[in-house]
This record gives structure tokens, C-alpha cells and sequence, in this order.
């Protein structure tokens, strides 16, 4: 065949009156016999999950028929099938009501990418070559099962190790069973951005293990400290929707919005006062802010209840937090403390946010439970407008720190035989200094279940493609964006385009495989059983109302993308009365002396590469970058007065080196961060991770020290403290022309 | 009465978070042109978010508007165009018709509101991106202008959709991909020549602004200023 | 031993010329197809671009020159409707949405498991359903994608509008044939005609 | 000149027609080696897009449309300077008309070609000629670039008449001293011309209807092209002054064409005793005059946008006066005032080398007037978030080389062809005789077939 001829058919697939293919049959690429019946032309929509976040937003997928170039039985042809167009918000799930942000709306690339791994793929080279052979995926599952059972044999402690993303629902339930088989088996949960200091802070003040749920389209002034919520924290499209409301949402009322942080981020741009904060002291501001309402009678302090006799010298009326005695350390004013802590008092409903950087210091989970105390305070703790906790179905706890699990094998405390790796690249989102690398070199067999080859697929012995979310069935069970109780659920939008394996679906197979113990745990053959068999007992617990019987409510779930209650059902904050112990608010620490190391080093999470997971999508790296307009690359974020200081022009190739690295990336002049803080985007800097992220700016989780939140297993990402010098020239693609609405020239005259 | 379509945009509800950007791009077919062509300032975004600084640190302000094409009833691009590929549709909106455009780029000098992009290659998709591509919309050829078409193809869908149901269309029942998208709902389409509209509505709000509008060229968007806090007049 | 005629220099130079603008022309050519081409032979899987593939191509389509389609199999419709059949029993999408639809070899197969079996290209038929192929069956009308027209069927139905019009008489057809042009004025002339809507954006979008 | 004979002066003047010497042939191969590879680069760019232009977001036109501005401008070098010579019957004018016509032609000519070069989908070109299609579409009347293209065409069917019907007799003479084919193409192109009573006084009437034709004509055409952007809403486009800055620019910039094409003519084909110092005199004074007035159109411009000091027009007054526009902002007024005035205007410096220099510092002015004029507008409009900038690629270096070899190439071709100084003119200037004996007079010089 002819390559002319095969550009030629395999033309733009479904464009309704397009003409393509003329000509003689022969030349063509064979066309399979359709597996659905479909009109083309004619969309459906169906229900589905975002995966991509933590918030769980549910999808409706636009499918239409198209052709797709298929592998089947061995031949390459034409096959049309219905293919996602589409992801939008689906407007019955409660979090999203319909809405998406633009990673949830870019996942559709990931179907599509084209470097997908389109098969299972065993390592030929050496470690890090990146040479496989593919195979099938009996002689894969085999090999995988044949590690599996010498591990079972030798029974060995910790001799399996799991490194996943924080997984909920059925798929966690899978995956724990499989966990717990192994005897001392190392499960860790990966997100660089994960949420354990807000859970650990929200366990201690409230009893609920579970991230914040806010309100805010009932609230009337809203603090936030160093939280992006409208950009990537939490469940921003939740927050998003209830932000639009409080603004103009209820004639004639519009909500104040207050952000505390060391850069304007997307969301401290939405702000109506913007105040700059010092890293680490926004727990004390929030005290700060406590103490004023506590000394002006504006609440009384047993109002806090527990969370705040959590923290020490609540009772007393938190004499060290007087605004003037805080002013230098946060570089807040006192009379700016004094008058937000009126006026947030003087609006019912108050709420206090604090997440992103400020709960990312080694003295972040003090923060946030100085945050949960002021919320405790101004009353809002389980009411409208407040902070909410839906009652979650089942909790679950979390394994061990990423950091923990390289630090036992590189001094080999433990003895990981065999790795499986899902949905997470500890490679790239772990600081050098943890020797998460290392580790990896030390473990015999790692196992990967990524689409991609990222730089921890890299080093897999085996590669067990998994399907794309929208090719796979899903469930989750988000605890965060809605006071009700939600389980989504969602069959598969569309046939897989690629020999791929969903990961339970694998997992239950190897359980099948070892036979035993593992396999009666497991007792569905495919996870869609698995889920079936949750929302059989969920109909027992919640359904029997709305469905006649389970099939029914199964039915109706798959249709709807899940079940949720009707209305909210937020659940009270548990602990009452004194705690056993009080916490003693403290200092943040950096890494690196503030004369050899400046500028305190600001990671943040891409708006649209999020953590770095998303950098492969081409959506999201030609989508400019909300504040700095960059597409394409990364950046360094400095201030004008810094820049002048230093003589750095904007586009300047800048060195930033903390006591843990080093890395280049061009600078760019951003005059909303504050002098002395260096800011960075996660997301770029990927080695490997397909033709649009390999080799493309720089990662600054790599240079960042390995501090940890006291109190937590977290690492302390804004802990860094770095020095800057101008090396070069960089390049940097802007699409954004001027960073002022009047021209500069303008100004000047 | 013809439709008029028109938007409104609420810029205290714009949180700048790009959902719409992107929804366009999935809804339009809109290339992305890669790194080289996005440096040489190639790229195509039927809809942007505009950003402006305001101040010196640290009393600094950021500013969000999202710009697409204002479908002006009286356009300058369209009375340039020497081949009517750029003209005033029956229902108001400043239509571009790929295969009568010559490539003149007059459209997009004659535009001040920058929202026309140029084919100066034709679009590429690596294979088997090429799937998502949205049969109901054209794939631009190289040499034609484009820009944002108040999503016409779903306007058309929702008016065949009405008239094979023998119904007249409803208020909000034609949703744009950006305004569909919008997670904080900062944008609102509908019909202007229904008064009753929700877009008619919030177009005569007391925050409204026209993008440049003392250019005359009588934009269909309507921005509505993002308002301040009044403090204890709603306490 | 003669010498040139007059004017003959001048008649050798100018044909000289344009055989060197000829050559150069299609090294150029030659030299960015194959450019093109071994760009797209380096990703495994390639890449989808409305271009068209050749310069030959374009030049095809700007003299609006179609080759003629070659059908698989002998497909008549003629037979078809004289049994009786409606054109909506395979074209099912044409009242619903944009496409007809082309029916796939299992819906062919529901009949011909039983009917005509024995004929030769029922039988070729057969063999296709039996490999798991569909049939590769050839557009007949279409737009060129450059036209950019977005054609829905469902309302040319729902407005009565006959499939012969724009199709020819499919009972005196055997295999289809493109019996009318669809050209710009023959789309325009019958939206005057039924008082349709002739603004560009009805069709082009 | 006095001295010469009219058989010197057809021997002079028919001299540069006959034989190709070797540098003529060196040159003519290089400078349509330049063109060809100017053909190439446009057949490059309608294959594989516009993209190989440096042209981008927002700065959709760049050096296409700067150089069809400029050669449009460059036209009127011609037929508008030998109209109104004409009309004002200067009598210095003689040797000159010619050469001024013929850049007339092939600048339009050229300059002609670029809005088809510039499209992105130059095949559809055709698309602008209003032709009842199949479609029933007609193109549109309110584009300013249909005005051009009526606009263009008409100039250059005007322009060509006015340049053609006074070589008629001097065809006429060339066939009656050529033989074999030679003779057999100039009888064709003299179109039968007898020198007749009646042919002379068509001729003559043709050529003042004509002169009185193509001044408004020319006027039209300029101030069109400047409608091209004084129609957009884009600051410092959207001008009144527009339509006189364009048709004073263009005029000075042919006029500084011309006056280096005589130069040029001057030296190499030994026409010193033709073109003599006082038509660069006189011609170098015209040339004065309007870069003055060139000045006084910029001032105006310049200094009506700074005291307005609109919030549009602003950033790019500021981008040409100190901004990232300013080296080339200064480079032209150095090219088209500060060193042109003082040259032109001091009596010495006014020699035939001295406008030679100031002619060719204009040329590059001018066209640095249009890129400058084009540019910095569109990288600065409205929205500041949309600035953006421009750098042209060797696509269009190599498409402006292309064009400026091939007017050179083509005005070489053309004095091989016919004379570059109107033989008959000439010597009408000679004789000084009374109008009415011309006529007698004439048909004995050319004589008879």
C-alpha cells in the first residue's frame, strides 16, 4: 500500500459529508465489522469520572461514531466505533453540576495521545533504556503472577511494594485487599499535592479524616490562607460554581474574599483585598485573627469547642497572637488583622480556608488547625455558607510516605522484591533528595500499570497498560465539593482503541492466578462486578427508597453516573469537650541559611499541568498559563524590585539552587509576588513522558529539601529556600503581550 | 422575530481558570500548532483570558476578561473582506465562511479586539488525536482565517433540534462551549431580541461595559465590571 | 546544410524555458512531498492533516475533477426497491440526523443468509462477513472537505424534499451513480425555490 | 544637444538596441537569477503555507504589503511626473518622459503582484474579478481591496496606453532601419504607423486626453492604497491625512526612482549628452520640494497623534519614536529629510552624483516609510494583552530582493528593446518649431515604409 493512498483513507474520520476514500477498494486498509450500531452523525452522551484530580467531577462524554484505526486479531483496519468528542460536566452530580475545568476537559487527549503504550511490554535493554518487546497479555499477567507467588512463598515481610495514587471506592478496595495478602506489604499513595495535613488537622479539630467541603455560595466573607481553590486545590470546580454565586448570585448580597499568600495566584487574583503574607505565618494570622474577636467579644471563645482548646492559649484569649505583637513576624499590619477579623465577624456566614503553600511548611498542620479553630469560632463549622463534612461511606487509612519507603530500601530496612506501580511517577514528583531513584534500582521487578512511559515506566520490567479512564468502568467515592453522600460509577464511554488491560480488572486476574487466600477476598471476576457488588449493599443501606430492587438501582446509577443523596447530609463535627493534649503554635523552618539562600522557594500547581501529570496533554501545554500567559514551557517567577536588583531582564535563563539541587529555567518579571519569594510552576521538567513533555523545562520538586509537615508523613514543599543567578538567555513563549491594560509608555509620562 | 444572539460576561464571576479555552478548543476542531509555531505567535485561541496587572507590589491587582469575538453589529472585519467570506449572518452574528476566505487577513487588522487567528499552515494532529475531532465543525485548511463562531454549529443543532420538535427554542437551551463549561457561570448566552432573556437581562445591568466601545463597532458582548465589596450595606 | 529559419532561436528558447520551469517545478514538488513524507514516516503512527496529499491532488480538486468510484461489490438498487424494500430500511439516519448511514455486511447478512445466495456477488458478500470485514463500500456524492458544507439530511426529509431529487431516480439505478451535481447553484436554486434559508452559515460552518 | 543632428541623435539613441555586451548579459543573468529564486520562494510558500513568512499574530501584514505600497508609490514616478510635464509643457521634459513612464509600468506591475503573493490561498486570487458564478456570489464592493484592485487595474491599463502610444513612431523608426525578424516584430509593434497628418494629430490628441486622464487616475489609485488602511480602525491607520500622505509619498518616492534610473541610464548607456545636469537640476528640485512637504505630512501626522495623545494611538507613536520601531523610525527621516534636504537644496551638492545619493537614501526611506506605517500599528492595538512583534523570514527578504531585481531586469530589457528617451520627442524639442509645422516635418524623418 501506498503511504499517499493511506493518508488519503484514513482521512478525518465521521465528518458528516466529507469525501474521502474515493477510488479502487484495493488500495485501502480493510474495514471491520462494527461492534455497535450506530448513526453517524447523531451524538450520545454518557456518564463518566474524572480521574485526573482528587474532586471527582462527573463526566458526560460526547459520543459520536467515528473510524478508528484498530489492531484486531493481528490485522491493521478501519473500524467504526463510537468515539469520545467530548468531556463535559455532568449536570446531575452534585460536585460539578455540569461544569469542568480544563484539565477535566482535556482528558480526552488522554485516550487519544499518540504514545500511548498500546500493549503489554516487557523490558528487553537495560533499566532505563527504554527497549521493550511487546507481548500478550497472558504471557504478562503469567510473569507478573509467577513474581507474585515466589513472594507469596517466601512470605518475606515488605517484600511487596505498591505505589499508587490516592484511590477511592472499589478500585482502593481491590487494590488494599491485594495489599493486605502480602504480608507487610509497603502501600504508598502518591500526590505531590496530596491533602493528609488537611485531613490529619481536620481529624484532630472535627473527628472527620476527610478534606474540606466548603460552601461558598451561602458564604458572606471568605479568608482564605495560601488556598488556590479556584485554580487546583481541593474540588475546585465545586468551589468555582459556589465562588460564581457568592458573587453575584444572590441579588443585592456579594460575599468578601480575602486571600492571604506570598503570590497572587489564579484564585488571589479573584480577590477583593489581596494581602501578602510571610511563608509560613499564616497560621498566625489566622490566630491573629481569633485574638481580635476573642478580645473585642465579637465570639466567645467556648464557641471553638474543641478545636479550639486544641491549640494552646485559646483560653487565655491567644495573648502572644495580639495583631501588633504578629505584624512583623507575618508582615500583615495590625489594624489590616484587626479589621478583617470585624468584618468577618460582622458576616455570617465567615468561613476560613487554608491549604496550598500554607498548609506545605513544617508548620502547616498548625496552621490548619489555627484555621479549623477560627472557622470553630466564627460558628461555621457544619452550617451553610461553612465547612462541611458529607458523611463518607467507608474511611480508609493511608499507607506509608513515598519518602519513608525509598529511605527503607535504600538502607535496606526493607527488601521490596517486586513494585507495582499505578497512576503515579514517584520518580518525578519526589524530591532527588529522597532517593526515590536509587530505591528503585534497588528493586528486582517493578511492574507498571501506566499508559505512558514516564520516567518511573522507564524503569518497569513489565508494562501493564491500563485502559483510559474513559475506556475503562470507574467508581470513586469523593469526599470533598458536596455535602452529600456521593458513589459515582460509569460504565465505559467507548471500546478500548488499544490492546489495553484495565488495572482491577488485571489485579483480579493475578488474585485468580495465586489462587488461595487472595482469591476468595476477591471474589468478583471483573471490576464491574466488584462495583456492582458495592452498589448491591449500597442499595440495601440507601436505595431501597428510589429503586424497586438492586438491578434497578445498579441500572439507574449507570445511567445517572452514580448515586447520591438528595439533599445535603452534613455530618457534625464529632469530638466534644476538652482535648487530652493542647498543640503549641511554632515557627515555620526552612531549608538553607537566609544568607546563603535568600528567597524562599514558592512551588505551585500548574492551573493546567497540575502536578506534571497532565504535561503530556498538547491542550494543556497550548493552553497559556492564567497569570504569566507562558504555553509550553516553564518559568521562574520574580519580582520587578528583585529583578532590577539582580539586573535581570524578563526571558533571562536564571540558576536557582537550593541545598538540594539546582536547576535552570527562564525568568519572568511577575509584579504580584512578593520580593524576597522565588515561584515556580510543578508540572514541566519531565525526562520521559511522550514527544509533547519529554526534555521541556525544569521540575522543582527536584530540587526541593526533604522537609517534612510536623505531625505528618507530608513533605513541606514551600520549606525551600533558594539563591538565583542570571546565566543566560532563555526562551520563554508568552502568549500575553503586555502585563498592563494601559501601555506602560502611558504610565511613564 | 430573528434571533440576535449575544453573551454577557460577568467579570466578578471570572476566575480566570481557562475551562473555557479549552472547551472551545474540544468543541472547534482548533489545532495546536506546537512550540515552535506558538513561539513565532501562531497559536489559536478562539477565546483567550486576558490578564492585566494593576500596581506595585504589594497593593497589586489582577484583572481577568476573556475575550472572543464580540460578533459586532457593526463589524469591521466584515466590510473589509473583498469576497463576503467574512459577513453579518441573518441572526446577527459575524460569520466566517472558510471556503469563500482568500487569505487576505485584512479581517483580522481591520478586528480590534485581536480574536482572528490565521491558518498559516494547515493543522496537523498526531495521529490518533485526530479522533476527538468534532464532525459537526469544519477542519480549517491552510491559508483561511478562523475565529470563534459563537459555536454556530450548536446554534444550528438547537434550531433543528426546535423545528423537528415544532417548538420554539428556549432561553439557555443553546449553550456555547465556553459558556457551557464555565464553572462559576460567569458566561450567559442567549437570544437579545427576547427581552426576557437571561442575557437580554444581565446585558442591562448597571455594571455593563462594551469592550472598546467607544470604537462603535456595537459589540453582541456584554462584560459586566467586577463590582467591590459594599461592605456593610448588606450586613 | 540549412540554416535556421528565422525565429526558430526564439521558438527553442522559450520552449527550453518552460521545460526548465517544468523541471524545476517538479523537483520542488517532488523535493517537498518527499519532505513531508519522511516527516510522517518517522512517527509510528503519523499524523491527520486536511492537506492534500499530493500537488496532483489539489490541482484535481481545483478543477473540481472526481474520479469515478469502484464499488466492491455490485450493489443494485434497483433490485432492492423493486422487492419492495424502502430506502429508509437502509438508510436509517436519514430522517434523524446529518449522515443517511450506510448499513454494515451484518445487516446485509440478516437477508441475504437466505435470499440469493447462490449469487456471485452475494457470495463475495458472504466472504467478507466471513473474513470480520465490512464492506469497503465507495463514497458516491460527498462534499470535497474544502467546501466546508455541513450537510444534514434530517430537515431536507422533514421538508419533503424528495431522496430523487438530489439522488436521480435509485429504481432505475443499479449500482448508485452520481447522477446529480451537487454544485453551490444547485443547492442555492432549490433554498430560493422553497423560500430555505440562503444565508452562508445555513451550510457553511 | 544643440549640436547634434537628428541622425546623431537617432544613431545615440537607436545605439543601446543593437548587441548584448558581456556585462549586459552578466547583469541581466544575475538579476534574473534573484528573480527566479524570488518565484521559487513564492511557489515555496503557496505549497506549503504562509507559515514560512514571518507573518503572525497580530501582525498579519508585513513586508508583502509594505513592498506593494512602495512600488505602487514608486509608479507614479511616471505617468503622473510626465503628465503634468507635459500639461505644463516643460520643454526640459523631453529626454525624461520615457524613462518615468516605464517605471510606471513595470513598478505597478509589480506591485501588483504582492496582494496575490500575500494571500494565504493565492489560487482563489480570481475570486476578486466580478464574474457571474455558478455560486452567485459577487465580490464585495465595500472592501477598500476591491477598490484596489479596479483601482490598480485601471492605473495600469492607463499607465500602459500612456507609455505605448508615444513609442508608436519611434517603433516605426527602429522597423525602418531593422531587417530580417527584427523587423518583422517592430513592424508589428509600430502598428502601422506611416507618420501621416492624421496619425500625428491622433497621436497628439490621444497623448493630452491621456496626460489630463491619468493625473486623477494616479491620484485615485495612491490614495486608494492608503484607504486600505485608513478604512481599518487601527491606531494611527484610521486617518484623515491618509490619502495626501500617500499620493505626496508616492510621488516623492518616484520621483527619486526616476531620477536614479536616469542616473543609472546616464552612465551606462552613454546617455551624457541626453540627460543633461539640468533635468537632475530641476528634477533634484521637484525632488526637494516634496521631501519638504513629505516632512510637513509626517509632522502634521506625528504631531496632531502626540497632542491628541489618545490612549490607542499612544503606544505605537511611542514604539516609533523611542520604542522598538525607533532605529528605523530615525533611519527614515535621516533617509528622507535630514540628508536629502541638504543635498537638494545647496546649489554644489545638487550635482547629478548629489541627487543620485539623495534619490537613493529616499528610495530606502520610503520603503521604510510603508513598513514603519504598516507594522508598529498592528503589533500595537488596542488590547495590550494582543501586542505582539514581527520579523520577516528569508521567504520575504528573498520575495522583496526578487522584485527589486526584476524591475532592474526588466527595465534593462526594455531600453534593449525600445529607446529609453523618446526619439521623436526629441527632436521635436530640436527643431523648436511651431507646433503645426511638426507635423510636416516629422513624417520626412521617419519616413515611408
Amino acid at each position: 500500500m501506498q503511504r499517499r493512498d493511506f493518508l488519503k483513507i484514513s482521512a478525518v474520520a465521521g465528518a458528516t459529508a466529507a469525501l474521502e476514500g474515493c477510488g479502487n477498494p484495493d488500495h485501502q486498509l480493510i474495514r471491520f465489522v462494527p461492534e455497535e450500531d450506530l448513526i453517524p452523525g447523531i451524538a450520545t452522551w454518557k456518564p463518566s469520572i474524572c480521574t485526573l484530580c482528587p474532586a471527582g467531577c462527573g463526566l458526560l462524554v460526547r459520543v459520536m461514531q467515528g473510524e478508528a484505526e484498530v489492531v484486531r486479531e493481528g490485522r491493521l483496519g478501519l473500524l467504526k466505533m463510537g468515539l469520545a468528542k467530548k468531556l463535559e460536566g455532568n449536570p446531575a452530580h452534585p460536585i460539578n453540576q455540569g461544569k469542568l475545568c480544563p484539565r477535566g476537559q482535556a482528558g480526552l487527549q488522554v485516550t487519544y495521545h499518540p504514545d500511548r503504550i498500546q500493549g503489554p511490554l516487557a523490558r528487553v535493554g537495560p533499566r532505563g533504556s527504554g527497549q521493550f518487546r511487546e507481548m500478550t497479555w497472558e504471557s504478562a499477567t503469567r510473569q507478573l503472577a509467577s513474581q507474585l507467588a515466589d513472594l507469596q512463598e517466601s512470605g518475606q515481610e515488605g517484600s511487596l511494594a505498591l505505589i499508587t495514587s490516592p484511590l477511592r471506592g472499589q478500585k482502593r478496595a481491590i487494590l488494599d485487599a491485594f495489599a493486605n495478602h502480602f504480608k507487610k506489604s509497603l502501600p504508598v499513595e502518591l500526590a505531590f499535592f496530596d491533602d493528609s495535613t488537611i485531613r490529619a488537622a481536620n481529624l484532630a479539630s472535627f473527628g472527620h479524616a476527610l478534606p474540606l467541603t466548603l460552601d461558598l455560595g451561602q458564604s458572606n466573607y471568605v479568608v482564605s490562607f495560601g488556598a488556590d481553590f479556584l485554580g487546583t486545590w481541593n474540588s475546585p470546580v465545586a468551589q468555582a460554581i459556589g465562588f460564581g454565586r457568592m458573587r453575584t448570585g444572590r441579588p443585592g448580597e456579594r460575599a468578601k474574599f480575602v486571600q492571604f499568600e506570598q503570590r497572587i495566584s489564579q484564585t488571589g487574583a479573584s480577590a477583593d483585598e489581596w494581602i501578602p503574607v510571610q511563608p509560613g505565618t499564616e497560621g498566625a494570622v489566622a490566630l491573629g485573627l481569633a485574638h481580635v474577636m476573642l478580645a473585642e467579644n465579637l465570639r466567645p471563645a467556648a464557641g471553638a469547642g474543641h478545636a479550639g482548646l486544641l491549640l494552646e492559649g485559646w483560653s487565655e484569649g491567644l495573648p502572644d497572637y495580639a495583631p501588633e505583637k504578629i505584624a512583623a513576624q507575618t508582615g500583615v499590619k495590625a489594624e489590616t488583622i484587626v479589621r478583617i477579623a470585624r468584618e468577618a465577624a460582622a458576616h455570617d456566614p465567615a468561613v476560613a480556608i487554608l491549604g496550598g503553600a500554607a498548609a506545605a511548611h513544617t508548620n502547616g498542620l498548625v496552621g490548619a488547625l489555627a484555621a479549623n479553630a477560627l472557622n470553630a469560632l466564627l460558628g461555621s463549622v457544619g452550617k451553610p455558607g461553612g465547612i462541611l463534612f458529607p458523611p463518607l461511606l467507608a474511611a480508609k487509612e493511608s499507607g506509608i510516605s513515598l519518602e519513608i519507603l525509598a529511605s527503607q530500601i535504600n538502607s535496606r530496612a526493607a527488601a521490596a522484591k517486586v513494585l507495582l506501580v499505578y497512576n503515579a511517577d514517584p520518580v518525578f514528583s519526589a524530591p532527588a533528595a529522597w532517593g526515590v531513584r536509587a530505591a528503585l534500582d534497588k528493586i528486582p521487578f517493578i511492574a507498571s500499570f501506566s499508559s505512558f512511559l514516564d520516567e518511573t515506566t522507564m524503569l518497569a520490567d513489565l508494562i501493564l497498560p491500563d485502559h483510559s479512564p474513559l475506556e475503562s468502568w470507574l467508581d470513586d467515592a469523593p469526599p470533598s465539593g458536596s455535602a452529600r453522600t456521593i458513589r459515582s460509577v460509569a460504565p465505559p464511554a467507548m471500546h478500548p482503541l488499544h490492546n489495553t488491560r484495565s488495572m482491577p480488572d488485571v489485579l483480579l486476574d493475578l488474585a485468580h492466578q495465586l489462587g488461595g487466600d487472595l482469591a476468595s477476598t476477591l471474589p468478583w471476576k471483573t471490576y464491574d462486578e466488584a462495583i456492582e457488588a458495592s452498589f448491591a449493599a449500597l442499595y440495601k443501606e440507601k436505595g431501597t427508597k428510589i429503586a424497586k430492587d438492586a438491578d434497578e438501582f445498579w441500572q439507574k446509577a449507570q445511567d445517572q453516573g452514580g448515586w447520591w443523596s438528595t439533599e445535603p447530609e452534613s455530618v457534625p463535627a464529632s469530638p466534644a469537650g476538652a482535648p487530652s493534649g493542647v498543640v503549641k503554635p511554632r515557627a515555620p523552618e526552612f531549608a538553607g541559611d537566609p544568607n546563603d539562600y535568600p528567597f524562599h522557594f514558592l512551588p505551585f500547581a500548574s492551573q493546567l499541568l497540575y502536578d506534571g501529570s497532565l504535561a503530556h496533554l498538547p491542550w494543556m501545554q497550548e493552553a497559556p498559563d492564567p497569570l504569566s500567559t507562558v504555553m509550553w514551557g516553564t518559568w521562574v517567577e520574580v519580582n520587578p524590585r528583585t529583578a532590577r536588583k539582580l539586573s535581570l531582564q524578563p526571558g533571562d535563563l536564571v540558576e536557582v539552587t537550593s541545598p538540594h539541587g539546582k536547576l535552570e529555567a527562564p525568568a519572568l518579571v511577575n509584579p504580584g509576588i512578593a520580593p524576597d519569594v522565588i515561584a515556580m510552576p510543578v508540572g514541566q521538567g519531565h525526562q520521559n513522558f511522550t514527544r509533547y513533555a519529554s526534555g521541556r523545562g525544569a521540575n522543582p520538586i527536584s530540587i526541593l529539601s526533604p522537609l517534612t509537615v510536623e505531625g505528618t508523613q507530608s513533605l513541606a514543599w514551600a520549606a525551600t529556600r533558594v539563591k538565583l543567578s542570571v546565566v543566560g538567555r532563555g526562551k520563554l513563549i508568552l502568549f500575553g503581550g503586555s502585563l498592563t491594560e494601559v501601555s506602560p509608555e502611558l504610565e511613564h509620562r | 422575530m430573528a434571533h440576535r444572539w449575544g453573551m454577557v460576561i460577568d467579570l466578578d464571576r471570572c476566575t480566570g481558570c481557562e475551562a473555557c479555552v479549552v472547551a472551545c478548543r474540544a468543541e472547534n476542531n482548533i489545532a495546536t500548532v506546537g512550540e515552535e509555531q506558538a513561539g513565532l505567535s501562531r497559536a489559536k485561541h478562539w477565546i483567550r483570558v486576558e490578564r492585566y496587572y494593576e500596581g506595585e507590589f504589594p497593593d497589586v491587582k489582577v484583572k481577568f476578561q476573556p475575550v472572543l469575538c464580540q460578533q459586532c453589529d457593526a463589524a469591521p472585519c466584515e466590510t473589509v473582506c473583498p469576497t463576503f467570506a467574512s459577513y453579518h449572518t441573518g441572526e446577527g452574528l459575524n460569520g466566517q465562511i472558510y471556503n469563500r476566505c482568500i487569505g487576505t487577513r485584512y479581517c483580522a487588522n481591520a478586528c480590534p479586539y485581536e480574536v482572528r487567528f490565521f491558518n498559516f499552515f494547515n493543522p496537523v494532529w498526531d495521529k490518533p488525536l485526530h479522533l476527538q475531532l468534532n464532525p459537526d465543525v469544519s477542519v480549517r485548511t491552510v491559508g483561511v482565517m478562523e475565529k470563534c463562531t459563537f459555536c454556530v454549529q450548536r446554534i444550528k443543532a438547537g434550531e433543528i433540534q426546535a423545528e423537528a420538535e415544532k417548538r420554539e427554542l428556549k432561553d439557555g437551551e443553546i449553550r456555547p462551549a465556553c459558556v457551557q463549561s464555565c464553572p462559576p457561570e460567569a458566561m450567559v448566552f442567549g437570544d437579545l431580541n427576547d427581552a426576557e432573556s437571561r442575557a437580554s437581562r444581565l446585558a442591562n445591568s448597571r455594571r455593563r461595559t462594551k469592550l472598546l466601545a467607544e470604537l462603535g463597532t456595537r459589540p453582541k458582548v456584554t462584560y459586566l465590571q467586577r463590582d467591590s465589596w459594599h461592605g456593610d450595606e448588606n450586613a | 546544410m540549412s540554416r535556421p529559419a528565422p525565429g526558430s532561436s526564439l521558438y527553442l528558447s522559450v520552449v527550453i524555458a518552460i521545460g526548465v520551469a517544468a523541471l524545476g517545478l517538479a523537483i520542488l514538488e517532488r523535493a517537498l512531498s518527499a519532505e513531508a513524507m519522511s516527516a510522517a514516516e518517522e512517527e509510528s503512527s503519523g499524523a491527520f492533516t486536511p492537506a492534500h496529499p499530493t500537488l496532483y491532488d489539489a490541482v484535481r480538486e481545483f478543477f473540481e475533477i472526481r474520479s469515478k468510484p469502484v464499488q466492491p461489490i455490485a450493489y443494485t438498487h434497483k433490485v432492492h426497491l423493486a422487492n419492495g424494500m424502502q430506502c429508509t430500511d437502509c438508510h436509517v439516519g436519514v430522517d434523524q440526523g446529518p449522515d443517511a448511514r450506510i448499513p454494515s455486511v451484518n445487516f446485509c447478512m440478516t437477508c441475504h443468509q437466505v435470499i440469493a445466495t447462490q449469487q456471485p456477488e452475494i457470495k463475495k458478500l458472504a466472504a467478507y462477513k466471513a473474513r470480520g470485514e465490512d464492506v469497503p463500500w465507495q463514497r458516491v456524492y460527498g462534499f470535497e472537505r474544502s467546501a466546508h458544507v455541513k450537510f444534514n439530511h434530517a430537515p431536507h426529509i422533514r421538508a419533503g424534499v424528495d431522496c430523487s431529487v438530489c439522488h436521480g431516480d435509485m429504481r432505475q439505478q443499479t449500482v448508485a451513480e452520481r447522477k446529480v451535481d451537487h454544485t453551490m447553484g444547485f443547492c442555492v436554486s432549490c433554498h430560493q425555490q422553497k423560500n430555505a434559508s440562503v444565508d452562508c452559515v445555513t451550510c457553511h460552518f | 544637444m544643440a549640436t547634434k543632428t537628428p541622425e546623431q541623435i537617432n544613431d545615440d539613441l537607436l545605439r543601446p538596441l543593437s548587441g548584448i555586451s558581456g556585462r549586459y548579459a552578466l547583469s541581466a543573468a544575475l538579476l534574473a537569477g534573484v528573480a527566479v529564486a524570488a518565484f521559487c520562494a513564492f511557489f515555496y510558500q503557496a505549497y506549503t503555507g504562509l507559515g514560512v513568512s514571518g507573518l503572525r499574530w497580530p501582525v498579519f501584514w508585513g513586508f508583502y504589503i509594505t513592498n506593494f505600497v512602495f512600488w505602487i508609490g514608486l509608479s507614479h514616478a511616471g505617468t503622473l511626473i510626465s503628465a503634468i510635464l507635459r500639461l505644463s509643457n516643460a520643454t526640459w521634459r523631453r529626454p525624461v518622459t520615457r524613462c518615468a513612464e516605464v517605471i510606471t509600468v513595470f513598478a505597478l506591475s509589480i506591485g501588483a503582484m504582492f496582494p496575490i503573493i500575500h494571500l494565504g490561498r493565492p489560487w482563489l486570487a480570481f475570486w476578486l474579478f466580478p464574474y457571474p458564478s455558478e455560486r452567485r456570489i459577487w465580490p464585495n464592493i465595500h472592501s477598500p481591496l476591491l477598490w484596489d484592485f479596479f483601482a490598480i487595474n485601471t492605473y495600469l491599463i492607463a499607465s500602459v496606453t500612456f507609455l505605448l502610444l508615444p513609442i508608436i513612431p519611434d517603433m516605426a523608426l527602429v522597423r525602418d532601419r531593422a531587417a530580417g525578424l527584427r523587423k518583422k516584430i517592430y513592424r508589428a509593434l509600430a502598428l502601422g504607423w506611416t507618420g501621416t497628418p492624421k496619425q500625428w494629430h491622433r497621436l497628439e490628441t490621444a497623448m493630452h486626453v491621456m496626460a489630463i486622464v491619468v493625473i486623477p487616475v494616479a491620484v485615485s489609485v495612491h490614495s486608494i492604497v492608503s484607504w486600505d488602511f485608513a478604512m481599518a480602525p487601527v491606531p494611527m491607520w484610521h486617518s484623515t491625512i491618509f490619502a495626501p500622505y500617500f499620493v505626496c509619498g508616492a510621488i516623492f518616492s518616484g520621483i527619486a526612482a526616476l531620477l536614479l534610473a536616469m542616473a543609472l541610464l546616464r552612465k551606462f548607456l552613454h546617455l551624457e549628452e541626453y540627460l543633461l545636469p539640468i533635468h537632475f537640476e530641476n528634477l533634484g528640485k521637484l525632488l526637494l520640494v516634496m521631501s519638504v512637504l513629505w516632512f510637513y505630512f509626517i509632522f502634521a501626522e506625528r504631531l496632531t497623534t502626540w497632542y491628541g495623545n489618545s490612549v490607542g494611538e499612544m503606544p505605537v507613536f511611542w514604539a516609533t519614536q523611542h520604542g522598538s520601531y525607533a532605529p528605523l523610525f530615525w533611519t527614515m527621516m535621516f533617509c528622507n529629510f535630514l540628508i536629502p534636504v541638504p543635498i537638494l537644496a545647496i546649489r554644489k551638492l545638487r550635482s547629478i552624483t548629489g541627487t543620485a545619493i539623495a534619490s537613493f537614501t529616499i528610495v530606502i526611506g520610503m520603503w521604510l516609510e510603508r513598513f514603519l506605517i504598516i507594522v508598529p500599528s498592528l503589533s500595537h492595538k488596542y488590547l495590550t494583552y494582543s501586542w505582539g512583534t514581527y520579523r520577516p523570514t528569508w521567504v520575504e527578504i528573498t520575495i522583496t530582493a526578487g522584485t527589486f531585481s526584476g524591475l532592474a531586469l526588466l527595465y534593462m530589457i526594455f531600453s534593449k528593446v525600445v529607446p529609453i528617451i523618446s526619439i521623436w520627442e526629441l527632436k521635436v524639442g530640436l527643431r523648436q518649431v511651431p507646433h503645426s509645422a511638426r507635423i510636416i516635418v516629422e513624417p520626412k524623418e521617419v519616413g515611408a515604409d
